[in-house]
């Protein structure tokens, strides 16, 4: 009729098969009536309806058709794409048809799953086979994309996940580039004292490793270092690195100390002394840092407040220290990026009624793994914020932050093991102390956590099951002079109680980084409701994210201990080796085009693509896509003002078809004669 | 700023100092108080206990009148007890419908009707601390309250309003300790400052009211208050008139003056004791008001890190 | 027709976020009601607003377009295209007597499963009360009749 | 082809304006061949014809008929189907037969609405008996008839078969002679035709591919109406914030608008991959505005975004203005859109 209606109707045959999936379909949907159905569609060739279309069996009834009824379309009505595309895709492929000749309606998920109305959903899961149909008649045969896979990779957070990551791929002949915010890498595992449940010293497990990814060839260890940028896709990523300028020439340094010793400036230590240590203002956050060159703190040091001192400059036998070093931005080309960033201790201040950073002798977890730590501010001493008095009787907290509406919901996983770490230590460094552990849920899930439980019973801990409702220091009765008064149920008991001590540890939970938001967007992997990264799979692939070649391991990812994050950086390292050792990666062909004999160059498209996929060539005055760089997101083929854009396997023609084919029973006769 | 307001009963008798004050105050801030014509006693803590549906329909003809007289959308209630009772029943009435036919019954046989959230019930602590702001306040300040220790008291209402949402920190609310400090006074942070004075206890069991009303004064008296500052007339009532009865029942001997937040903003304000209702407090609180003085105590030289002074405390966000 | 009016709505849903948001309340048997019919696309910015007015034209009584939140699309900034043209595409719209509640967007990521469905279950009852579009059968029949062309003399 | 067996050409006006007939005109001399080669057989506007004598020709008897105009009435359309039984090719010329041009726009209101304005609340008018007009009314002389007005105003092709298109309003000179010297070969020594449905007279890109303003990557604030901005003479009109339809319709006309600053209204129809140009224009032009990027809140966004789509005044009569019979859905569903009067 019209003059543009150029897309004729091409006389395909369409096999189209409905699937019962046990009962989880065909518990809702009539699967042999829509088959029937389907088979007065002018397009279909053979529509049959079987139990397990995913099963071998299912997927040889489609490569027999093919074969046999010289299919040339095929359309399987069952589950998400998400879930089985790749099967159909493959059983068309073996069945002698371009694998892109292939539709899915998703009557599962959309359809059988979400309503118990019977009619409804029948009614439903014709629309979509008959929006499958339509569409798939205009589908082209596309061939997938190889890219190669650049062998080096990013490792991002020097985490105990990130370095397991970096020295498995290292180990495996990669190059690896590690990046590190801080000056040394080590993570939060390095300020730990003990580990549960065996007890081993976090620093004599953790140092070794730190040590090899240190001196490895195959890494590249950019430590005091940030991502600024990253731009590309996998297998071809450009990243900017900023190296933060530490005022220390690292090739000149022999991390002998003497600059520290002399440095006049001593401040609190927020970073690895948890604030309760103090450092000077050049520093390495601990002895085994690596790498051991040390950080110049440009606010604290006094030649950047007025120019005088210099004393590291001084005494510093190599003369390494350089005040005029500049940031330094480096691009890093990498084939993949695991992200390792870790996690932030759930502030506890942010429960006032805890006392944290009012009541002097409420302390947060780090502080205490700092105090009972050796190396720590009190040489390893269990003692009271006034720096001497030993506790008589110290309560520690769990689930604070967790488990609770008002802050975080999810439970932390690691603060019961922790906490009864602690009581343990506690029972170490003072036999007498008495140890209130307050619960609400002992979780000891891990290997050996059960019988370290016990042991704590054993050594005379005492246990309250119930939430903590405030600690304060105001005093009822006698005896509760001058100590933290804890007020709290005793659900065992079945009443309320109160216990004075002397001193309080709260066992917080891990929160997100507080960046964790822009760092997703930075590398495009995106953040859940609880602020850690998201997955792809909660399941089946829990280090990769949505986006290829972007991985993900350890707490960035969600609460988790350090056999977990050592697990994930293994996991991480063996997805980048598969897709190192695969070489070169087929990408879906879902990609844009131009008909550049009737663009007009107008350049409304420019401005719409994020990975500057699309280039204006100024001679002929036309816009081109560079299919290598394009994603596929179609943005710029809905902004073409003259349709000159157009995206593979989701054309203009494909989706007004499936448009027509889903409302096939709201339709008047007209349009159906049109459409 | 013009704002409807219900003073309740107690501002007119015990609490009148409250009412006194708060009216002195009014004009320095800017607030505009048109009473509610013909308003009713709201049941305060007993009523509600007793009978829910008169209770309600009680407080429901004061939410009437104040939304008939199309004043401002904000009704400011000074006294917690009342401020509770009013944020209650415009809520309830918005969440159950069969309450909601139930009280029209009762308003329309005084041809009156309210609609549920056509007003905006707030403490006057909130009026000034949010509508007004800090800023505003220290700017009317001209003999600031210095060396004036006081233990600002919020009691249990008014941080923890049953299921809505408060202005403040339920556990652990700072308004107030902030309103002071703008005054120029040593704000006393003592702990108990957001657990029950007993309320209506001292008529039900005196000897259970008189331990609450001892552990608030122990608690003060322990962070060194010259007095205590407090949001409502219950509040104040208990803890000044019972304070001999404690003395006499646990053999201790506090003499802490309680008085309302609203007369130490007026005494900021350079506004005379006798016109902000001083005097009629039980305990005096002439003593604790000579100590104020006319410069700021002398600031604390903050040393850098001081030898063996044991380990540091975390920097809490405001000071940091 | 005896039984209530059933509004067909045809929803484009983003394969990142809200494609799997449907996928999640599928798998976690979250019920909810079955008008709205979901055609995938790679991202909301692809929704092109032909497509809106051609759903329209063919019967369908509403449309959704949902994709991720703001800052969270897969391709950075996806939606927020989606969200101008769906701004513009309204007041259009607006002119043509289309009511407000037949054409809506919205944000739900992969997680949000419930809100999704919820958001389906509103927005039906949301076009039941409006009533049928069905755009050729209501609006575009009744033009007049045309005397018809004289035979050969 | 009849006696002296030159073609037979037929020029019809529908509801139009009658510049279609002035542009045939506007081929200058070359009138003079068009006249040696073709006869005409119906041409209403320059000389005395008579619809029997329409009626009075065989069927296909006219070789090519120009069809101006849209399908206002049921006279329009009546004329439309005897042309189309009585001729070979059918050209729809001209906006207003190839999208439904201005008379369309009434498409934004509908038929009570027109003839309530026209004649009854109207300050000009005296029309206390409120009448309206009739299809047909009985006088002591007879009866009088009158076409019947339509609700909804169509374009050519929704009433007959057409052959071919020839865009503009009204269509460029040299683009009706070089169709016509194609006619004209076809008929005279058997020349091929271009493929029945195409369009003919006009490119097959958008105006700014014969627009010569210098063009760069689109980033638009606001929109103004064209009396509230002097345009820079060198730089793309859409960039500077003036709604120019050039990149959402068909080129051929040599982009003359835009080229003296006024910025292209889109007569030429949509270029040939879209469906309906105002949904293209709008989305071309709402994924250019520079409100709102991903950082921002949800609600931030949808102000700012607001705030500047609110700066352009009337989004369908604008995007729409040449095309609503053209377009997907063709008329407002009822007369209380904010377009409609």
């Amino acid at each position: 009729m019209s003059e543009h209606k150029e897309h004729n109707h091409p006389q395909e045959k369409v096999g189209v098969y409905v699937c019962h999936c046990g009962s989880n379909i065909a518990g809702t949907i009539n699967c042999g009536e829509v088959s029937e159905w389907a088979k007065d569609n002018p397009h279909v060739e053979v529509s049959r309806d079987y139990e397990f279309m995913c099963a071998s069996t299912g997927q040889e009834l489609i490569e027999k058709d093919i074969q046999e009824k010289g299919l040339t379309r095929v359309v399987v009505a069952s589950c998400s794409p998400h879930m089985h595309e790749k099967t159909f895709r493959e059983a068309t492929e073996r069945g002698g048809l371009n694998p892109f000749l292939f539709e899915m309606a998703n009557i599962r998920e959309h359809g059988s799953w979400a309503t118990n109305d019977k009619k409804a959903a029948t009614q439903k899961a014709k629309a979509l086979v008959n929006a499958a149909i339509d569409r798939v008649v205009h589908h082209q045969p596309l061939e997938k994309i190889p890219v190669e896979i650049n062998p080096s990779t990013m490792v991002v957070g020097g985490g105990i996940a990130g370095i397991t990551a970096a020295l498995d791929l290292a180990d495996a002949g990669h190059h690896v580039y590690l990046v590190e915010r801080e000056g040394t890498i080590g993570g939060h595992m390095a300020q730990i004292d003990k580990t549960f449940p065996t007890l081993d010293c976090s620093a004599c497990i953790l140092t070794p490793k730190m040590v090899e990814a240190g001196q490895h060839d195959n890494i590249t260890l950019l430590s005091y270092s940030e991502v600024e940028q990253v731009d590309g896709y996998i297998g071809n990523f450009q990243v900017k690195v900023r190296k933060k300028a530490r005022c220390v020439v690292e090739e000149d340094c022999t991390s002998c100390g003497i600059c520290e010793e002399k440095c006049p400036v001593q401040v609190i230590d927020e970073g690895y002394g948890a604030g309760l240590g103090h450092r000077k203002a050049i520093y390495r956050a601990f002895p085994q840092a690596v790498p051991g060159y040390p950080v110049l703190d440009k606010e604290n040091c006094i030649y950047f407040q007025t120019g005088k001192c210099r004393a590291c400059e001084k005494f510093c036998p190599t003369h390494a220290i350089d005040f005029d070093q500049e940031d330094e931005i480096l691009n890093v080309d990498v084939g993949n990026i695991i992200l390792a960033t870790g996690y932030e201790l759930f502030d506890a201040r942010k429960i006032p009624q805890y006392g944290y950073g009012r009541l002097e002798n409420v302390f947060s977890s780090l502080e205490f793994e700092r105090m009972i730590n050796a190396s720590g501010p009190t040489g390893g001493h269990v003692v009271l914020r006034d720096g001497k008095t030993e506790p008589e009787s110290v309560a520690i907290i769990h689930c604070v932050g967790s488990r609770d509406k008002n802050y975080n919901e999810y439970c932390s996983k690691v603060c019961c093991m922790y906490s009864l770490k602690f009581a343990h230590l506690v029972h170490e460094h003072i036999p007498g102390a008495e140890v209130y552990n307050y619960y609400i849920d002992m979780r000891t899930p891990g290997k050996g956590y059960e019988e370290f439980y016990n042991r704590l019973l054993k050594e005379g801990t005492h246990f309250v099951r119930g939430k903590v409702a405030s600690i304060s220091e105001a005093d009822y009765l006698p005896g509760e002079e001058g100590k933290l008064i804890i007020q709290s149920e005793n659900t065992l008991l079945g009443k309320q109680q109160r216990k004075p001590v002397d001193m309080v540890i709260l066992s917080a939970g891990m929160d997100p980084q507080p960046d964790a938001e822009e760092i997703g967007q930075l590398f495009k992997a995106g953040c859940g409701n609880d602020g850690f990264f998201s997955e792809r799979h909660p399941k089946l692939a829990p280090v990769a994210t949505m986006t290829d070649g972007i991985f993900i391991a350890g707490a960035c990812q969600g609460p988790k201990d350090i056999p977990e994050s050592v697990a994930q950086g293994g996991a991480a390292a063996s997805a980048v080796a598969k897709l190192i050792g695969q070489g070169t990666v087929m990408m879906e062909p879902i990609r844009a085009s131009v008909r550049e004999e009737e663009c007009s160059g107008c350049r409304i498209c420019n401005t719409m693509c994020p990975y500057n996929a699309i280039e204006f060539d100024e001679e002929k005055e036309v816009s081109r896509v560079i299919t290598a760089l394009c994603q596929g997101c179609g943005t710029c083929v809905a902004a073409c003002p003259s349709g000159v854009i157009d995206g593979a396997h989701f054309t203009n023609t494909q989706v007004l078809s499936e448009i027509n084919g889903i409302l096939w029973d709201v339709q008047t006769e007209h349009e159906k004669a049109t459409a | 700023m013009k704002f409807s307001y219900y003073p309740g009963c107690s501002l007119e008798r015990n609490a009148r100092s409250y009412h006194q004050s708060t009216m002195a105050i009014a004009e320095p801030l800017g607030l505009e108080f048109d009473e509610v014509e013909d308003w009713n006693c709201c049941g305060a803590t007993e009523y509600f206990a007793i009978n829910k549906i008169p209770a309600y329909a009680l407080v429901s003809r004061n939410l009437a009148l104040a939304a008939g007289q199309n004043g401002s959308r904000e009704l400011v209630a000074p006294c917690s007890a009342c401020y509770i009772n009013l944020k209650k029943t415009d809520h309830a009435l918005a969440e159950s419908p069969e309450l909601r036919s139930k009280i029209d019954q009762a308003l329309e046989a005084g041809d009156l009707a309210y609609q549920p959230g056509s007003l905006n019930v707030q403490h006057l602590l909130e009026t000034i601390v949010k509508e007004v702001g800090y800023e505003a306040v220290e700017e009317q300040v001209t003999k600031p309250l210095y060396n004036l220790r006081v233990a600002p008291y919020y009691g249990c209402m008014v941080p923890r309003p049953s299921a809505m949402e408060s202005f403040d920190d339920p556990e652990h609310p700072m308004s107030m300790d902030k309103l002071f400090e703008t005054l120029g006074a040593i704000v006393v942070d003592f702990p108990l400052k957001a657990q029950c004075c007993g309320g209506h206890m001292t008529q039900i069991s005196e000897e259970t009211a008189l331990e609450m009303i001892r552990r608030l004064l122990k608690n003060a008296d322990d962070y060194g208050a010259d007095m205590i500052a407090t949001v409502c007339p219950m509040c104040q009532l208990n803890m000044d008139a019972y304070q001999d009865a404690v003395n006499q029942h646990f053999g201790t001997d506090y003499n802490i003056p309680v008085v309302y937040f609203t007369q130490l903003i007026g005494l900021a304000f350079g506004i005379s004791p006798k016109e902000l209702g001083f005097g009629s407090e039980l305990i005096s609180a002439d003593a604790a008001l000579a100590k104020v003085t006319e410069e700021p105590p002398k600031e604390k030289r903050r040393r850098r890190v001081k030898k063996n002074a044991g380990l540091p405390m975390p920097v809490m966000p405001e000071e940091g | 027709m005896t039984e209530q009016f059933e509004p067909v709505i045809v929803g484009f849903l983003c394969n990142w976020c809200s494609y799997r948001a449907a996928d999640l309340a599928g798998t976690s048997r979250i019920k909810y009601a079955p008008n709205m019919r979901p055609i995938r696309v790679m991202c909301s910015g692809r929704v092109d607003p032909q497509f809106v007015l051609s759903a329209l034209r063919n019967g369908a009584d509403g449309v959704l377009i949902a994709g991720c939140h703001p800052g969270e699309c897969h391709y950075v900034n996806g939606n927020i295209k989606a969200l101008r043209r769906f701004t513009l595409m309204k007041d259009t719209l607006e002119q043509w007597g289309i009511e407000d509640d037949r054409v809506q967007l919205l944000w739900a990521s992969a997680s949000e499963g419930a809100k999704l469905a919820e958001a389906v279950n509103r927005m039906t009852e949301e076009v039941r009360a409006l009533g049928p579009l069905r755009w050729s059968e209501k609006v575009l029949t009744g033009n007049g009749a045309a005397q018809p062309a004289v035979k050969e003399a | 082809m009849t006696e002296n067996g030159k073609p037979k050409l037929a020029m019809y006006w529908a509801s139009s304006c009658g510049g279609c007939e002035i542009s045939v005109l506007n081929i200058h001399e070359n009138i003079l061949a068009v006249d040696e080669i073709f006869d005409l057989a119906f041409f209403p506007c320059i000389a005395d014809f008579k619809v029997s004598d329409v009626e009075g020709y065989p069927d296909n008897y006219i070789d090519v008929c120009l069809f101006n105009g849209a399908i206002r009435n049921s006279e329009n359309e009546h004329m439309a189907q005897l042309l189309r039984q009585k001729s070979k090719v059918m050209v729809a010329y001209g906006a207003c037969s190839h999208v439904g041009s201005i008379p369309a726009l009434s498409n934004l209101t509908s038929r009570e609405a027109t003839l309530k304005k026209v004649f009854l609340d109207n300050p000009s008018l005296d029309n206390p008996h409120e009448v309206l007009p009739q299809t047909s009314v009985h006088t002591p002389e007879g009866e009088l008839t009158l076409p019947e007005f339509y609700h909804t105003v169509k374009k050519l092709d929704q009433v007959v078969d057409v052959d071919y298109y020839l865009p503009g309003c009204p269509p460029e000179p040299p683009q009706i002679w070089a169709v016509l010297q194609v006619v004209a070969g076809a008929l005279t020594q058997g020349d091929p035709l271009p493929p029945a449905g195409s369009v003919v007279g006009a490119g097959n890109s958008a105006v700014c591919d014969e627009c010569d303003r210098v063009k760069h990557e689109k980033a638009i604030d606001r929109f103004y109406r064209p009396y509230e901005i002097q345009p820079d003479p060198e730089q793309c009109l859409l960039e500077q914030g003036i709604m120019c339809m050039g990149l959402a319709t068909r080129s051929g006309c040599g982009a003359l608008c835009p080229t003296v600053g006024m910025g292209c209204r889109g007569c030429y129809g949509p270029p040939a991959g879209v469906e309906d140009q105002g949904a293209k224009m709008l989305s071309a032009v709402a994924s250019v505005i520079a409100a709102g990027d991903e950082t921002m809140e949800e609600d931030e966004l949808e102000t700012l975004i607001q705030e500047a789509v609110d700066t352009i005044a009337d989004p369908s009569g604008t995007f729409y203005r040449f095309s609503m019979s053209h377009s997907i859905l063709q008329r407002v569903k009822d007369a209380n859109g904010k377009g409609a009067a």
